[in-house]
């Protein structure tokens, strides 16, 4: 119990300190850097709202690969969707974690089944595993994953795979399973801020950028 | 020649309590000091803590109790969040508090004080036929064959002759107080078995409403026992609560079981054994003060009007005057710590209001193991809480008194039916006895009440009222920034409030002054005593030093409860005084 | 016994459990060998409890023990397979046991018991012959 | 990984550190919120690579698009992002050497043409074309590109134009002139619109000019070209020369301002457009004070709008989409419209519009002569979608991409002639 | 039977106490009640049912345990809940299988004479008796804050432990320290087991513990003469071996994700999964569900209000009775204001130290063009 105590307390306490200031430090310093915008005569027909709406076309375009693309980017399309959607679910609609996020927030909706959202989270590790697998044998991404990659994939499936023994009581006593899944969430949360599982965040600004640039000049988004 | 005679532990009792008595030559106690021997700090505990918890705590002070302080710390709560809790809540509780009383009452008589009384060896030379005409001529009681008081008496002459007495080993018996003829003996040791089998069933209705005893589940504004309203509540489908149909009409049923113990057993076994002991009318009286804080409120704690058993304080035996009394008056409630191991930074002489109070740790007693206290320095672990300076006895006698004083019809009924049975004047409760003989009529009162709550509650769920809680302020975003609270609530051993105070949704302070500290307190800054050492220094004669069986009743007599009454407070969160241990 | 059609809609344990019988009763067949099941010990529901009760049925014997609380016990419609069911003072079931044996264990007489009943025997016949008077409740002692 | 690359490239005679200084201090100023919101937002999940022809004809990893920034990211990281002092003082990112920047001009320069097709297959939106287009500036400061851009960088800085003197222009227009018997206006001292030419135009497609000057005079349009402002291709755009990019702008503007040109029309060049159409205005300093338009977007105008005719072809066509004038400028309609216009029955390519594949020369590429190998490689690419077309004809509006194609074609004895959009207009003209 | 206290031959001296089975045999008590007694418990503790008949026959030939009852730091609740046990009943254990020689609440005399029957069972059970210990033992300060008959609780316990056959820690409070133990312990409150080290010691935790849970193991001790198979933290298999969580009956509704979110609502009435106000069961082992409390009427969470987790170690510090489990502990509410404050403003000096570094090498850069401009211009010359 000394062990949950301690996940439950000064571990995930000081995971979501750094968390937050982490994530803040982050978009804060990127968001603060000076905008550098080129102001050429947008194409005729795309109002300054037009703009705007790129910006949202462009955080929702990029949900699923062009036509053109969607042979190659099938694999990584689905099986990211997969996790993406599986991790959403996992972590937003099991009810625990809504108690989670309600006692820290206040904000509160409704759960599913935990028969679902367990099958949802093997489905989500058996997602994740596949992923690293392609990172591993695809060469392209072989070549330009670097540490950040290889620990980001870790410390996203380790609250998974814990959850999942922590509820399915495999392994290990609840309590202990519980702390250690815990700690997982702990070491993710502090790990977030500082490498690439701040796209999270950051993917409304790249994407959304791209995508009123794009409809600046009345091209794709 | 003054000899000090040491009682400790004082057992069947809850908690750990000394008694020392100063004694003349001829055994007759001069004075008495009684002392708290255990201190666990609860309130220092509380303090920082959600005080929608401080229930689970605060209960944890007592397992005999069980509920008192929680009910007593949930009203707190309410009171300082301005709560006014469901009626079905409100009866909830009235039935567990209810059923508390009984129980404890009827647990403490049998089991707690009944070998002041009777004596078991004598039992075992009791005709069993003569047994059962006694039986039968005091009540309608089912058990009363010869053969079931052969049988108990079987019983406990196997036990004894097997040469294992466990917990009669090293027993008074044959002490030239024990008065009661064999028979009586045996008809009592009968009931002690019995009151513990009956006990079981009664606790059920904690159980049913807060899911176990000791230690029932209670919630700061209502009750946590929702009413099912699931059809197949009745089938003991997965869906029941405990709360349903079936259950309530157990609770119905043990209601009744328990009355009618009351009736067959309890009330006519005191009156019995009170008959042998008629000179204990006469003695132990004490400070003839007392005080009551009123409960049985049938819509939350705001109109006393309604309150079955009312507040007040009576003074110097005068029940014709029931004096006003305000808790949360710094005038009238104040504890001292003149004789105390605590330290109060306003001098020891000063006393404080709980909501004012300051405490800390200060122990100037001889370093353990010591034979004998100092009780010209601190003695106690509890402190000496004082109505207007005076000392106070509260509890089942208090209540009797102040009922009756108030003309509560029942009580002056049932008081002129015991006295008259018995012969004795209404002077005759100022005493140790008394006090016996009170709790006995109190727990027929209350449990007379119980069916009444039940059928309104049951009224009010035909009616498809089945709010039990509420919890439009159970989010502590609600709470204003800082908030004050009183709860309280007439304990089986007497009144009891909690002050709690509240501070960005946590408590900043915590305060308990509870029956026993009144009762069992230890002198004050004027050295006037408590309500144990005036009743001990009220004619008690020790016929055998080595065997104080005179202290044991009139302390018994009190329901000791120490646990309770030892407690610590710490307002300003300083830090605890490093003690130095002589 | 069409019992298979109902094993279709059986929850599955129920279905385990008179697997489990099966094999005991065949232990008791073959090598003489006694087993039992405690049903307390197993997560059933009530109406688990009641559907097995149901498939093993009532068959010749049954008996009734009053010792601390009623003990129930029948022989079900399986001749060895027999039924305990333990109650306590208060008439409640706390516990509920298949034993696969002869006889139940509870319902022999013990030596040692029989030795007792015997000097009591003795001892009530000797009273009756000293009774005078002849009115006495004296039955009541040998409950 | 290791960096044995070819030899690379360097300009003037820099000391390595210098190079470094001026590579860093340059790709430092590159970074703002968007881009820098890039640098973070990378999954890797390489996708980019597969919208890329250098890695598809390759399937050389290096080639990832996201990874030829490498360098980019590095300076970002250690100087610009929000975790830059911590990893400075630990130096948990360390700093960029020469080595690996001599490593990293092959990826920047030989094999991206900025053609903008891995932006479009990020999911998360990163505009890496944008990205190795800014990589060049750095490199560029630090004279570190391949020596053929290099060579046209001097030219252009010292002559205005990669391949014409200013002095010669007119002259060269005379030629043109008299060889098509078209009348070319030249220098008038005010004009409606302004034209601006490419360097093949004044070279292999002179016949550009001539049909350009034919068109206009159709329509009795007010033009003219100005032998001080005629040159569209911005070489600095390319090789990330920022001086000279703004100098050859800034000279297009002044001109156009100093004529009193409303209209300043772009020859078929793609990335004369994203200098002029979209980038001038970071030196203009604001939105440019004409209106800058391509010869497709021009005639698209002129077709829609009726005030030409044209013969219809009947031929079966593909359109070679120029990335850009389409994907990365959106000018996707206005050819086929055309095309259209011109009864070509357009037989689109399996990737064509903002999807289609880069001929292969564009970003300097072409110009790049070591470079060829790989371009070669990239063509076949293309030359199968075509000829996945059936189609007869193979048109594009870019001057360039025609001659990556018709040198692509040349390479391999492929027979198929590359048709320029404005010379089909001219030569179907109804007069 | 002497009714001299002080004379030192009282009936247990001299006589060998006789067996269980003799004893009740002869008060007509037959071995069928003996058999289904030991079903019963064998049934409570798990054990396989074959097991009765051999913990009957043990049972038979056992003599009345002497056990002694150490009260320190409590509130009697323990002792209140062993007087609540239905099978067997206190009444059964302290006249058919155990010598209950010592215990504050039950025993008949106070005083010295109490303490004398503590000393005189230890004496004459030297190494056979059980201690039974409720409260945990404060050693703050010389462990003034809970004496009895003028000795600390420790002087106590070590005196009466040192001759014992094994101890039996009942209560949350002996077990784990409980409520006294619990933030900031003021009276330096520990558990038995820290003081105890060289004695079978079993914990029995529960805020009280059931009754049949004190009963049972007391039983099983008693027929087997051994302890029953403990877990980690000393505690009987067969009674903590599970969480509740594991045997509730509304663990069907937590698996369908119906869940009450308040004391009162519809899921409430309905007796849906109460995980989310609060309810330790998850991580809680007793037995709470499958015996339930009070001879099976019902249990904290039958009746609507989450398990507390009172046999748990610090389970008065596990964050609070109402928040769900899988909530931090604490309120982070200004922890995380600060968090957000300072990474605000690290991020915001990032950037800035970021845009002067811009701002320098811009400077750099004009004076680079200018120098290359400069170079330039001498090559064509």
């Amino acid at each position: 119990m000394e062990l949950l105590e301690f996940a439950r307390g000064p571990a995930l306490q000081s995971a979501m300190v750094i968390f937050v200031a982490g994530v803040l430090w982050r978009i804060i310093g990127i968001l603060a850097l000076p905008f550098i915008s080129i102001p050429s005569r947008a194409r005729k027909g795309v109002l300054p709202e037009g703009e705007v709406k790129g910006w949202f076309e462009g955080i929702w375009r990029r949900m699923w690969p062009h036509k053109s693309f969607i042979r190659q980017a099938l694999f990584s399309t689905i099986n990211g969707h997969v996790y993406h959607i599986g991790l959403f679910v996992v972590v937003f609609l099991f009810a625990p974690h809504i108690a989670f996020i309600k006692d820290l927030t206040g904000l509160s909706w409704a759960s599913l089944p935990s028969n679902l959202v367990n099958a949802v989270g093997v489905v989500t590790a058996a997602s994740l595993i596949a992923a690293l697998i392609h990172r591993l044998t695809n060469p392209v991404q072989r070549l330009i994953s670097t540490f950040n990659d290889y620990f980001s994939w870790f410390v996203t499936l380790a609250p998974v795979l814990t959850g999942l023994l922590a509820v399915s009581h495999l392994g290990a006593r609840y309590e202990t399973l519980l702390a250690i899944h815990l700690l997982s969430i702990a070491l993710l949360l502090i790990w977030f801020p500082f490498g690439k599982l701040m796209h999270a965040f950051l993917f409304v600004v790249s994407r959304g950028a791209t995508g009123a640039r794009m409809k600046h000049r009345g091209a794709q988004i | 020649m003054s000899k000090r005679v040491v009682v400790d532990p004082i057992t069947r009792i809850e908690g750990h309590l000394r008694i020392e008595a100063d004694t003349n030559e001829k055994g007759a106690i001069t004075s008495a000091f009684s002392s708290g021997t255990m201190v666990r700090g609860i309130e220092l505990i509380l303090k920082g803590r959600d005080p929608r918890d401080a229930w689970g705590f605060a209960q944890r002070i007592c397992g005999v109790c069980t509920l008192v302080h929680g009910i007593a710390s949930v009203r707190a709560v309410e009171n300082a969040l301005g709560y006014k809790i469901p009626p079905n809540a409100q009866l909830i509780r009235n039935l567990m508090i209810g059923a508390q009383y009984v129980h404890d009452h009827v647990m403490h008589f049998y089991h707690l004080h009944a070998l002041d009384w009777v004596d078991v060896v004598s039992a075992l030379s009791a005709d069993p036929k003569a047994t059962s005409a006694l039986q039968q001529s005091i009540s309608g009681h089912a058990k009363s064959s010869p053969g079931y008081f052969k049988d108990v008496q079987t019983k406990v002459k196997k036990f004894v002759e097997a040469g294992q007495l466990g917990i009669f080993a090293q027993g008074f018996w044959g002490h030239k107080e024990y008065k009661l003829p064999p028979e009586a003996n045996l008809m009592a040791l009968a009931h002690y078995l019995e009151a513990l089998e009956w006990q079981r069933n009664v606790v059920q209705i904690h159980t049913i409403f807060g899911g176990k005893n000791p230690h029932p589940n209670f919630i700061v504004g209502g009750v946590p026992s929702p009413i099912s309203t699931d059809p197949t509540a009745t089938t003991g489908g997965s869906a029941a609560t405990a709360v349903n149909i079936v259950n309530l009409q157990e609770v119905r049923n043990i209601i009744k079981r328990m009355r009618k113990f009351v009736d067959d057993v309890y009330v006519p076994d005191t009156l019995a054994i009170a008959s042998f002991y008629k000179d204990w009318f006469k003695r132990g009286e004490g400070l003839g003060n007392f005080m009551c804080y009123g409960d049985f409120p049938m819509d939350g704690t705001g109109d006393p009007a309604k309150w079955m058993i009312p507040s007040g304080v009576i003074l110097n035996r005068d029940i014709s005057k029931i004096h006003p009394l305000d808790i949360n008056d710094p005038e009238q409630i104040q504890e001292f710590v003149s004789h105390s191991w605590y330290n109060c930074s306003k001098g020891k002489k000063t006393g404080l209001h709980p909501y004012d109070g300051e405490t800390t740790f200060n122990y100037d007693g001889p370093k353990p193991p010591f034979d004998q206290l100092d009780v010209d320095k601190g003695y106690s672990w509890l402190k000496a809480p004082r109505w207007r300076g005076k000392p106070m006895e509260v509890g089942p006698l208090a209540r009797v008194l102040m009922l009756y004083g108030k003309g509560h019809e029942p009580t002056v009924e049932l008081a002129g039916y015991a006295l008259k049975k018995l012969d004795v004047p209404i002077t005759a409760l100022f005493s140790t006895l008394g006090r016996t003989a009170a709790r006995t009529l109190e727990t027929k009162i209350i449990g007379d009440q119980m069916d009444g709550w039940l059928d309104t509650l049951l009224a009010n769920i035909k009616a498809g009222t089945v709010q039990v809680h509420d919890d439009s302020k159970w989010d502590p975003s609600t709470w204003p920034s800082v908030a004050k609270g009183v709860g309280f609530t007439e304990a089986p051993r007497g009144a009891l409030a909690h002050w709690v105070v509240i501070k960005d949704g946590l408590i900043d302070n915590y305060q308990a002054v509870v029956p026993s500290t009144w009762n069992a307190g230890p002198r004050d800054h004027n050295n006037l005593p408590g309500a144990y050492e005036a009743a001990l220094e009220d004619h008690h004669t020790l016929h055998n030093p080595k065997q104080p069986l005179e202290i044991q009743r009139t302390i018994h007599s009190f329901d000791p409860c120490i646990a309770c009454a030892v407690h610590v407070n710490d307002p300003n969160g300083k830090e605890l005084v490093k003690i130095k241990v002589q | 016994m069409n019992c298979t059609k109902e094993f279709t809609h059986n929850a599955p344990f129920v279905h385990v459990l008179m697997h489990e019988i099966t094999v005991l009763l065949g232990d008791l067949a073959l090598n003489g060998k006694e087993g039992a099941i405690d049903l307390r010990g197993l997560p059933l529901l009530d109406q688990d409890k009641k559907q097995l009760e149901d498939l093993l049925g009532r068959g010749e014997v049954s008996a009734i023990v009053n010792i601390m609380g009623e003990t129930q016990i029948w022989e079900t419609a399986y001749s060895g397979v027999w039924w305990l069911r333990h109650k306590d003072t208060g008439d409640k079931v706390i516990s509920d046991q298949v034993a696969v044996t002869i006889i139940p264990e509870i319902l022999k007489t013990h030596k040692s018991d029989v030795k007792s009943s015997l000097e009591r025997l003795r001892t009530v016949f000797k009273t009756e012959e000293k009774r005078e008077d002849g009115n006495s409740h004296d039955h009541e002692q040998l409950r | 990984m290791s960096l044995t690359a070819k030899k690379a490239d360097q300009q003037g005679d820099l000391s390595d550190d210098q190079r470094i200084i001026n590579a860093m201090h340059t790709f430092v100023n590159d970074f703002g919120l968007t881009a820098a919101t890039y640098m973070e937002s990378c999954v890797k999940c390489g996708l980019c690579a597969q919208a890329c022809q250098f890695y598809v004809t390759t399937g050389n990893p290096k080639y990832t698009p996201i990874g030829k920034i490498r360098p980019f990211q590095q300076a970002y990281d250690r100087h610009m992002g929000p975790f830059a002092p911590v990893y400075r003082f630990f130096n948990l990112v360390p700093a960029v050497t020469l080595k690996e920047l001599k490593y990293w001009q092959e990826l920047i320069y030989d094999s991206c043409t900025l053609c903008g097709r891995c932006t479009l297959i990020c999911p998360m939106g990163i505009d890496i074309a944008e990205l190795v287009k800014e990589a060049r500036h750095g490199m560029f400061e630090a004279g570190l590109i391949p020596e053929r851009l290099a060579l046209m960088d001097r030219t252009t800085v010292a002559w205005g134009s990669p391949a014409t003197p200013a002095e010669d222009f007119a002259e060269i227009i005379e030629e043109i002139s008299q060889e098509y018997d078209v009348p070319i206006n030249v220098d008038k001292e005010k004009a409606n619109i302004l034209v601006t030419l490419a360097p093949a135009e004044l070279g292999d497609h002179t016949k550009a000019v001539a049909d350009m000057a034919k068109i206009l005079n159709s329509i009795d349009a007010d033009w003219t070209l100005c032998s001080d402002g005629f040159e569209a291709s911005n070489i600095g755009f390319i090789n990330g020369d920022l001086a000279l990019q703004k100098k050859l702008t800034m000279k297009l503007i002044e001109t156009a301002q100093r004529i009193g040109a409303k209209t300043l029309v772009l020859p078929e060049c793609g990335h004369a457009y994203g200098a002029a159409r979209w980038e001038a205005a970071r030196w203009y300093g604001g939105p440019v004070p004409v209106n800058v338009v391509h010869m497709t977007e021009f005639l698209d105008d002129l077709v829609s709008t009726g005030k030409i005719k044209l013969d219809h072809v009947d031929e079966t066509a593909s359109f070679h989409d120029p990335c850009q004038l389409v994907r990365r400028g959106g000018v996707t309609k206005a050819p086929r419209q055309i095309m259209e216009a011109l009864g070509l029955d357009l037989i689109e390519m399996e990737d064509s519009g903002s999807f289609g594949w880069c001929c292969g020369g564009g970003g300097g590429v072409v110009s790049n002569t070591r470079a060829d190998k790989l371009r070669h490689k990239v063509f076949d690419l293309k030359k199968k979608q075509f000829e996945e077309t059936g189609a007869k004809r193979l048109v594009t509006a870019c001057g360039q991409c025609r001659i990556t194609l018709t040198m692509g074609a040349k390479h391999i004895n492929w027979n198929q002639e590359t048709d320029s959009l404005l010379e089909l207009v001219a030569n179907n003209l109804v007069t | 039977m002497t009714t001299n206290s002080s004379g030192k031959k009282n009936l247990t001296t001299g006589r060998q106490p006789e067996t269980l089975s003799d004893m009740l045999q002869r008060r007509g008590v037959s071995r069928r009640a003996f058999l289904k007694y030991a079903a019963m418990t064998a049934s409570l503790m798990a054990l396989p049912p074959t097991m009765a008949n051999v913990m009957a026959a043990n049972l038979a030939r056992a003599r009345r345990q002497s056990v002694i009852w150490l009260s320190f730091q409590e509130c009697t609740g323990c002792t209140e809940s062993l007087t609540r046990s239905m099978r067997p009943t206190l009444e059964d254990l302290i006249f058919d299988f155990i010598s209950l020689d010592y215990h504050h609440t039950l025993q008949a005399v106070s005083g010295h004479a109490a303490e004398e029957a503590r000393r005189n069972a230890m004496k004459e059970n030297k190494g056979k008796y059980i201690v039974i210990v409720d409260g945990s033992v404060p050693i703050k300060d010389g462990g003034i804050y809970s004496m009895i008959a003028g000795m600390t609780n420790l002087q106590i316990l070590e005196e009466t432990v040192n001759d014992a056959f094994a101890v039996v820690a009942v209560g949350t409070c002996a077990a784990y320290g409980g409520l006294p133990h619990a933030d900031p312990n003021p009276t330096g409150a520990v558990p038995i087991s820290d003081l105890v080290k060289d004695k079978p010691l079993i914990n029995l935790p529960g805020c009280p513990p059931i009754p049949e849970v004190m009963s049972g193991t007391l039983s099983y001790v008693l027929s087997f003469g051994k302890i029953p198979e403990l877990d980690h933290l000393a505690r009987p298999l067969s009674f903590y071996g599970e969480t509740i969580h594991d045997r509730c009956y509304r663990r069907p509704f937590y698996d369908r994700g119906l869940f009450a979110k308040s004391f009162d609502d519809e899921g409430a009435r309905k007796g849906w999964c109460l995980y989310e106000l609060g309810c330790k069961g998850p991580v809680a082992y007793n037995s709470c569900a499958t015996m339930k409390w009070n001879g099976g009427v019902s249990f904290p969470i039958q009746s609507g209000h989450g398990c507390l987790g009172c046999s748990e170690p610090n389970f008065w510090d596990m964050g609070g009775f109402y928040k769900p489990l899988s909530t931090g502990l604490g309120n982070m509410g200004s922890a995380l204001a600060g968090a957000a404050v300072a990474g605000a403003a690290l991020g915001g000096g990032s950037a800035w130290l970021a845009r002067k570094h811009q701002g320098e090498y811009m400077k750099n850069l004009v004076d680079h063009e200018k120098d290359k401009a400069g170079q330039n211009s001498k090559k064509e010359n």
